[in-house]
């Protein structure tokens, strides 16, 4: 296919950047409200155009005799670091990229019209789609990445603009701490995803993807076998790389940055904290999905971290209040899960279902996840707070955001025949048929998800008005808020249907997926009992809830508090890397080595003033001296040479 | 050669601003000129070593020549320099009292960098290093501020220190430079292709130059320097300081350290990467709890130039091309920090972060270049930092001994704590709620502080975006440094 | 024997010459032409400067070789030449003083015969001739310390100068003594350098040549044999100080030089390089320790003066060679000493003050003055562009030439005493360009002759470093004088 | 009885010792010029036995003293001069009061 529309897709975003970053000031909020966005409906017309080729284009370019290629649409050189590591930027067109596509530009542009009535009132409006555009076009830029070390400079770039956009009320305190937490986490992660990639190219210098994923034997020959503490450094690279991943996706013990970025415009968190930027890391270790197969233990770490932060998330997520918070634990876990079926997918498995299964539930949870939090954004926009102790029984004042929720948080607890179904249970059977262990596991998760979500929903929507509806009473938003709410719910009602397997599988080879009822059936008991036990808690107004929490303070506190984990990692930089090391060498170069060389000088002027007695002013002094000087000079010599 | 003419007509004028200007710009088109006349003849397949070369008898007796001559890098060098006089004038443009005496200084400090990048011959080259050392005396003495008379003393004091012992380098060089009989010269070329100082001599030699150059180069423990009179500076010879005068060390590193004493090169190196490898991390992390902007940005200063020193003495071509373009991204933003500092100072008469806050609200502009300048110095793609360091890294990380990987590791780390110390700042002074009432009032850039800073950025953002032409030249440029350091095993 | 001997030593005569013009003039012109002296003589010991530079070297060998004239000899004397001239020009206001001003064709001759003794003691190739050239630069020089009869200082100076004065030259005549004794009944020095090259080592030589290096370094004021300098400098007139710090020390150090390489080249090695090398640390590093604490412009000139002639002897070590850096050194000394006396002589003139403390803020009110006096301090410590730069790497250049590793260290003690001086050079500067505070001496405009040296030694620093042709001079001079330098 | 050159040098030792000692402990110029001859006086005694026993031939040793006591008059004449000069102004001609200038 031709380069126009690839070069377009990340052209436009970018161009939008800079002219709304530079000339934003400038224009009315208006104008860039409209160039914002119909800059973005382009930009989506172009990536279905592009998608839809590919899928159903049959070209041979992209399908041979039922097996999806990956194309490299260009690939330019940008910075050479040797002969062989050669830097390019380019545009990878594969399944996952075009599912990715897809799901970027629709929910940005739902996000930008959304955002158009959200964010209308707030100053640096223009500033603000600035950003989104910038966010765009790196993470378009890292799913099209032809390379490793593209996606790692795409990767830095999403890093970046999520920082500016979660601090961009930069008035508040909280909103810039937020920030530099996300940045500095996430820039922490990064520097493991760096090592990574040095000891992987160090043995098997190149950076291109395919290179990498087809010759995984060689890469495997290349490092000779050797091995540093115990581990082969390949197992080092991968889970370094995977680092990296983490960081993105919020997983333990690294996902403290996520909950705080919701200090972010909504529209923001829908976007990047649940849509696209976080699962980035699901994308990357299904981009060097062949190469993790080599290493089974990088595999098997994936799947701890998974499961735990997924169980964590589920827990935590029970006992927050500020229903962005509910949201972003929520979205944790459920990354969570599609790392897990990443991490129990094996070519042997049902043709690699978990692959599969995990990109289906990234492709539902995007538009289902996208709805919760916009319905969030109506919400908060309805009532101007965050805590669902500032809402309830709000069905009645605005139904379309009630109804949209609700399908909503039916699909994320995975009930028929809602999208979340149908990627959630693909992914249960994967991990069944790995280990039953596994399977238990995530689905007790899955029950706590159905729980955790339908709390939020009961709490919000049933429960009692909140008295101060009087004074100002809540309404739907406006429409450029409700048409995106529509949009997603109905995605999320019918994307459930899609034959998935069709079109994304880890080897490209297509097969139909069918539904596995012993499976289907115990996930959908599970959520079914807990709506229901969710619903005998939460439907009106009583105290079970306080009795329960009386029953357990300490564990409900601990799952409040996230299990302590901000304070632990406060505890750490604070305290030690703060006050303890950065202290401590500032002190070591005051004291220590700017003393030593004040030293030298103070030395030198306390010799000039011991020695001052010579020039005592008395000729006979100074003949001695002399005298004495010049027999000192003979004697000395006479005695070294004779 | 040129260069050189225009800039020392340059120190001769008489500092009526617009003169000054003139002088300035006319050097910036010079050297761009320069770099394009130069990629033109080394495109035309001009392979010699040094272009422009010419060689005048100035003390027959010792062979001391004025010889001038130009690669790839000095080229880049002079660029770089050219470009931040250009926005150094422009930056101290209400510079009182005397401004005169301060331009006529200043022309003398930039005539000094001039010189040296372009000489060829050890002398000169010792000559012009010291040229541009002396001024710093009174450039910070006089126009400084804080503690001035002692950062000055202790500055020009210890860097006179490593000059001492830079001397005793080169004049061993001198007279083991050529072989028996042969006739005693001072160019590094012909030096070099003697290559007959025989390796007991050179590992001593070695030590003292690269101790001496190291200096300059803020290289641990001997940096103590450059916090103090960084601070103390005005703008613009901070900023002409930490962007070229810190370079000249790196430069001279390898110029004459490397290049003439490969084989103590190759057997010494791992003293000095220990010692830099510190600097790298050490800077980064005394950074993170200065109170003071220009302290906190001296430090990053130690840690970027150890950076610097760090990838040079790893000795392979992609290393050392990332070395030098550590320079370029270091010397444009660091410059791109003082000026900013310096007219922030100019506005709110602190530096101390703890005194300001919300600066975005009240000088957006100067908020905004100071984030971008924050980002290019924690190395975000699309500015340069990014490039200069993931060459170094990359780089770096081919050494074939673990013992070197290690500290590169080490080194990688700094990227973290820059973030961190960086967006300490940004959200301090930068963002969050503004701090002190009567900033509110305070004015955004003016018309010759916009110039001077985006000058800056758009160099900052030119390397970023198309890095692959200067790599290009500087690795060509490496060539016969690579091969004697071949040459030796 | 015949008189045409005489015309060898042309130098020598028109300095006599010169000399008797003055003395006549002095004695029988009336009160109204007396003003007309300082001007008649500075003239025509300029035109006698421009002659001895002039003229050719008749280079031979006469009186059986006790004296010589070749071009290196010519060359030193025209190079002090140059620093009378600038002393003369820079104290013509001093001589014009009331107190002063009746005596004044006393200070001319006097300095005038002690140029004529130290140009013998430049071309002396005989232990007599030396010794004669020596006593006469020195004597007179008492008289010339004790010059203002109304300051007790200068009379202080004038007894420590010369009690010390006698005694180190008894020490001398007792060195020689020994020396005699070994030299094969001759004094020539062709003949006691060959007796020495054939001689044994006894303590004898030792103990002779120790009380050598005492007795010449008293002159040159190498430590431990310099403590009378600080008090006579400070004590004596100015225009006294400054020809002290530099003339004498110039001919004393070629003197040195001569009596050291040609007569007991033979032993350098295992005898007095090292006598030397201890002297000469000591020099550097005791001078620049003192000039630290001074407050007073002309004691602090005198250390830094002290450290300057420990690199001046550095040229020692190094042979002919070193003899070539050390005479560029000597004359970039001589300018840049001078530059600076002259500022100081002026200031004092003026307004009578000296202390360093006086020259805060100069530059508010002088600001030329301070330009000199700033470039001067530079030159002096050896930074580029300006000449004492140069001459500092000539001289560290030459004497690593010989590649032993002792020099290298001698030099690197060298190199890092620059940096002391250097800070304490810096003080001045400071003090005139950074202390805060108004000036505390008013603008002045300086004399013309003070305003011409001034300029003289400017142009001095400025050029002769960028412009070799000093350099190459000197160079030349010791090359056709005793042949291949490297 | 002939006596050997020792005989003849061991008292001009003495008189330098002498001199040096003198020059060093006493507080009147004017011994400590006295002193000083002294000194002198023993350097032209050596040369003077120098050339008589170990170079009879020649006369240079002979020579050079006559010339060194010529110059030795001369130094005392100028240092008698400069001490008067002193009694004039300190009124005595103790060396310990001219210590004005120091350190």
């Amino acid at each position: 296919m031709g380069i126009t529309l690839p070069i377009l897709i990340l052209a436009i975003p970018f161009t939008m950047f800079l002219v709304l970053g530079i000339g934003g000031v400038k224009m009315p909020r208006k104008v860039a409200g409209v160039i914002g966005i119909l800059a973005n409906a382009s930009l989506l017309a172009i990536c279905y155009t592009v998608a839809f080729r590919y899928f159903f284009s049959g070209d041979t370019q992209f399908i041979v005799d039922g097996v999806r290629q990956q194309l490299q649409v260009f690939d330019v050189t940008w910075l050479a670091f040797t002969e062989r590591l050669v830097v390019k930027i380019g545009f990878l067109l594969d399944p996952i990229c075009a599912m990715m596509l897809v799901v970027i530009s629709t929910i940005s542009f739902m996000v930008h019209l959304y955002s158009w009535g959200y964010m209308e009132h707030e100053p640096g409006f223009q500033r603000y789609y600035a950003f989104l555009a910038l966010f765009t076009f790196s993470m378009l830029g890292l799913v099209v990445a032809t390379n490793i070390f593209q996606m790692y400079i795409f990767w830095e770039l999403v890093g970046v603009s999520s920082f500016l956009l979660i601090g961009f009320f930069y008035k508040l305190p909280s909103a810039v701490s937020a920030s530099k937490k996300a940045f500095i986490v996430t820039r922490f992660a990064d520097l493991g995803m760096l090592l990574g990639i040095l000891v992987l190219t160090f043995y098997f210098p190149t950076f291109n993807f395919i290179d990498i994923t087809h010759n995984t034997g060689n890469v495997l020959a290349s490092t000779g076998g050797a091995t540093f503490l115990g581990a082969s450094v390949l197992t080092w690279a991968l889970v370094l790389i995977f680092t990296g991943g983490m960081g993105k996706s919020a997983m333990m013990p690294l996902h403290i940055w996520l909950p705080d970025a919701m200090e972010g415009p909504t529209p923001v968190s829908a976007l990047i904290h649940a849509a696209t930027m976080v699962v980035a890391g699901v994308y990357l270790v299904a981009r060097m999905f062949p190469l993790y197969l080599v290493e089974e233990a990088s595999l098997q770490f994936i799947t701890w971290v998974g499961a735990i932060t997924a169980f964590y998330a589920a827990v935590v997520a029970c006992c927050q209040i500020d229903i962005k918070r509910i949201l972003a634990f929520s979205t944790i876990s459920q990354i969570a899960f599609m790392m897990v079926s990443l991490g129990v997918a094996r070519p042997d498995i049902h043709e690699g279902l978990g692959y599969m299964a995990s990109m289906f539930h990234l492709f539902t949870h995007a538009m289902f996840k996208a709805l919760l939090f916009l319905g969030a954004g109506a919400l908060i926009h309805a009532v101007h707070s965050n805590n669902y102790t500032a809402m309830g029984g709000l069905r009645k004042y605005m139904p379309i955001t009630h109804w949209t929720f609700l399908i909503g948080c039916l699909a994320i607890a995975g009930i028929w025949p809602f999208s979340g179904f149908f990627s959630k249970d693909e992914m249960l059977s994967a991990m069944f048929s790995y280990s039953p262990f596994w399977g238990y596991w995530m689905t007790m998760v899955a029950g706590l998800t159905a729980f955790y979500m339908f709390r939020m929903y009961f709490l919000v929507f049933w429960w009692e008005e909140n008295p101060h509806y009087k004074e100002h009473k809540p309404h739907d938003a406006p429409w450029q808020m409700s048409v995106p709410l529509l949009i997603l719910a109905a995605v999320s009602c019918v994307a459930g249907f899609i034959p998935f397997g069709h079109f994304v599988t880890w080897n490209g080879e297509p097969y139909d997926i069918h539904i596995n009822g012993q499976v289907a059936a115990t996930s959908l008991t599970v959520a079914i009992i807990a709506i229901a036990f969710a619903g005998w808690l939460y439907w009106k107004k009583n105290d079970k809830p306080s009795l329960m929490r009386q029953a357990l303070p300490a564990l409900w506190t601990a799952a409040h508090r996230r299990f302590y984990w901000d304070e632990i990692y406060l505890f750490v930089t604070r305290k030690i890397i703060f006050g303890g090391i950065c202290k401590g060498i500032a002190w070591f170069d005051r004291h220590v080595i700017d003393a030593t060389m004040d030293a030298f000088a103070s030395m030198t002027q306390f010799l000039s003033v011991k020695i001052k007695g010579m020039q005592s002013g008395s000729v006979q002094t100074y003949v001695v001296w002399y005298f004495l000087g010049a027999l000192v000079l003979a004697a000395i010599t006479w005695i070294c040479i004779l | 050669m040129m260069i050189g003419l225009a800039c020392c007509s340059n120190s001769n004028m008489k500092s009526i601003r617009g003169v000054m200007v003139a002088g300035s710009t006319v050097l910036l088109a010079m050297s761009i000129w320069l770099v394009v006349d130069f990629l033109g003849l080394r495109a035309a397949g001009d392979a010699s070593e040094m272009l422009y070369t010419g060689s005048w008898m100035w003390y027959a007796p010792l062979n001391i020549h004025l010889a001038v001559g130009v690669d790839g890098i000095s080229v880049l060098m002079l660029l770089l320099s050219s470009i931040i006089v250009f926005a150094g004038t422009f930056a101290s443009w209400k510079i009182d009292p005397l401004p005169k005496n301060f331009f006529l200084w200043f022309c003398l400090l930039s005539t000094g960098v001039f010189g040296f990048f372009i000489s060829i011959d050890m002398f000169t080259m010792f000559m012009f290093y010291e040229v541009a050392l002396i001024p710093m005396y009174l450039l910070i003495g006089v126009w400084g501020t804080g503690r001035k008379e002692y950062s000055a003393m202790k500055l020009t004091l210890m860097l006179m220190g490593g000059s001492a012992f830079l001397m005793l380098g080169l004049l061993g060089i001198y007279w083991h430079g050529t072989p028996e009989g042969g006739v005693h010269t001072w160019n590094i070329l012909e030096i070099s292709h003697n290559a007959s100082i025989d390796p007991s001599w050179q590992y001593l030699l070695f030590c003292f130059t690269f101790v001496g150059f190291g200096v300059l180069g803020a290289m641990f423990p001997f940096h103590t320097w450059s916090p103090d009179g960084h601070a103390c500076a005005p703008t613009a010879v901070s900023m002409l300081h930490a962007g070229v005068l810190m370079k000249l060390g790196g430069y001279g590193c390898f110029r004459i350290a490397i290049f003439l004493l490969p084989a103590a090169a190759q057997e010494l190196a791992w003293i000095f990467i220990i010692l830099t490898g510190i600097s790298v991390v050490y800077g980064a992390f005394s950074a993170c709890v200065q109170t003071d902007l220009k302290y906190i940005n001296a430090y990053s200063s130690v840690s970027h130039c150890g950076m610097v020193l760090f990838a040079i003495l790893m000795l392979n071509e992609t290393a050392m091309t990332g070395g030098i373009l550590q320079m370029l991204s270091h010397g444009l933003m660091t410059a791109l920090f003082f000026a900013l500092i310096g007219m922030i100072y100019g506005r709110t008469h602190t530096r101390d972060i703890r005194e300001m806050g919300g600066m975005m609200q009240i000088m957006p502009y100067l908020g905004v270049c100071y984030m971008i300048a924050g980002f290019a110095s924690l190395g975000l793609p699309g500015l340069s930092g990014f490039v200069a360091e993931m060459t170094i890294f990359f780089g770096a990380f081919e050494h074939s001994e673990l013992f070197y990987r290690i500290f590169v590791i080490a080194g990688t780390s700094s990227i973290v704590i820059t973030a961190v110390y960086i967006l300490r700042v940004v959200g301090k002074v930068i963002l969050g709620p503004v701090q002190n009432d009567h900033h509110r009032e305070l004015t955004d850039a003016s018309w010759w502080e916009r110039l001077a800073t985006v000058s800056l950025i758009v160099c900052l953002a030119g390397i970023g975006f198309f890095p692959n032409w200067l790599n290009e030249t500087i690795r060509t440029s490496f060539m016969p440094i690579i091969d004697a350091l071949n040459s030796v095993f | 024997m015949d008189y045409s001997q005489f015309g060898a030593m042309l130098p020598e005569l028109i300095i006599l010459g010169l000399f008797l013009i003055v003395f006549l003039f002095d004695t029988f012109c009336g009160e109204g032409q007396k003003k007309m002296l300082t001007p008649f003589t500075t003239i025509l010991f300029g035109l006698a400067t421009v002659a001895i530079w002039l003229i050719p070297s008749s280079g031979e060998a006469i009186f059986g070789g006790m004296y010589v004239d070749d071009t290196a000899c010519k060359a030193m004397k025209a190079i002090l030449n140059i620093g009378v001239f600038i002393v003369f020009l820079q104290s013509a206001k001093w001589t014009e003083s009331d107190e002063v001003a009746i005596r004044k064709g006393e200070f001319y001759e006097l300095i005038l015969v002690t140029l004529f003794g130290m140009y013998l003691m430049i071309s002396a190739r005989h232990f007599l001739l030396f010794i004669i050239g020596l006593e006469s630069a020195s004597l007179p020089l008492a008289a010339l310390v004790a010059f203002n009869k109304k300051h007790y200082e200068s009379h202080e100076a004038a007894v420590k100068y010369i009690l010390t004065a006698v005694f180190s030259s008894a020490i001398l005549m007792a060195g020689l003594s020994y020396i005699y004794a070994l030299s094969g009944g001759s004094l020539y020095f062709g003949d006691i350098a060959e007796a020495i090259a054939s001689g044994s080592r006894s303590g004898l030589l030792i103990v002779g040549l120790a009380f050598l290096i005492a007795g010449i370094g008293f002159k040159l004021s190498l430590v431990p044999f310099h403590l009378w300098t600080a008090d006579v400098y400070q004590g004596a007139p100015t225009a006294i100080t400054s020809y002290l710090s530099v003339v004498s020390k110039g001919a004393a150090a070629y003197a040195f030089f001569i009596i050291f390489v040609q007569v007991f080249g033979a032993v350098y090695s295992d005898l007095w390089e090292w006598m030397m090398y201890a002297v000469i640390i000591l020099t550097i590093t005791v001078g620049n320790l003192f000039a630290m604490r001074q407050k007073n412009m002309k004691r602090f000139m005198a250390f830094s003066s002290i450290s300057q002639a420990g690199y001046i002897m550095l040229g020692v070590m190094a042979g002919n060679f070193g003899l070539a850096s050390m005479m560029f050194y000597i004359f970039v000394y001589i300018v840049s000493n001078l530059g600076a006396f002259a500022v100081i002589s002026a200031i004092e003139n003026k307004t009578g003050k000296l202390s360093m403390d006086d020259y805060d803020g100069l530059h508010k009110t002088n600001p030329w003055l301070s330009f000199a006096m700033t470039l001067a301090m530079f030159s002096l410590a050896g930074i580029p562009p300006f000449a004492g730069f140069f001459s500092k790497i000539l001289i560290f250049t030459s004497v690593t030439s010989t590649g032993s590793m002792a020099l290298y260290m001698l030099v690197l003690i060298a190199l890092i005493n620059t940096i002391i001086s250097l800070y304490y050079y810096l003080l001045v500067v400071k003090a005139i360009w950074i202390k805060p505070g108004d000036a505390k001496v008013e603008a002045f405009r300086s004399s013309t002759g003070e305003r011409i040296a001034i300029w003289l030694c400017v142009a001095g620093i400025v050029f002769f470093g960028l412009v070799p042709y000093i350099y190459d001079y000197c160079y030349d001079a010791v090359k056709t004088a005793y042949g291949l330098l490297i | 009885m002939d006596l050997s050159m020792l005989w003849y040098l061991v008292p001009s030792v003495i008189m330098f010792t002498a001199g040096v000692f003198g020059f060093i402990t006493r507080r009147n110029m004017i011994a400590m010029l006295i002193s000083l001859e002294l000194i002198l006086n023993s350097a032209d005694l050596n040369f003077v036995i120098f050339n008589r026993f170990l170079f009879p031939g020649q006369m240079e040793g002979m020579i050079f003293t006559l010339f060194a006591i010529a110059i030795a008059a001369a130094e005392t004449a100028v240092a008698i001069a400069i001490i008067i000069n002193i009694y004039r102004s300190l009124g005595n001609t103790d060396i310990n009061s001219a210590k004005e200038m120091r350190h």
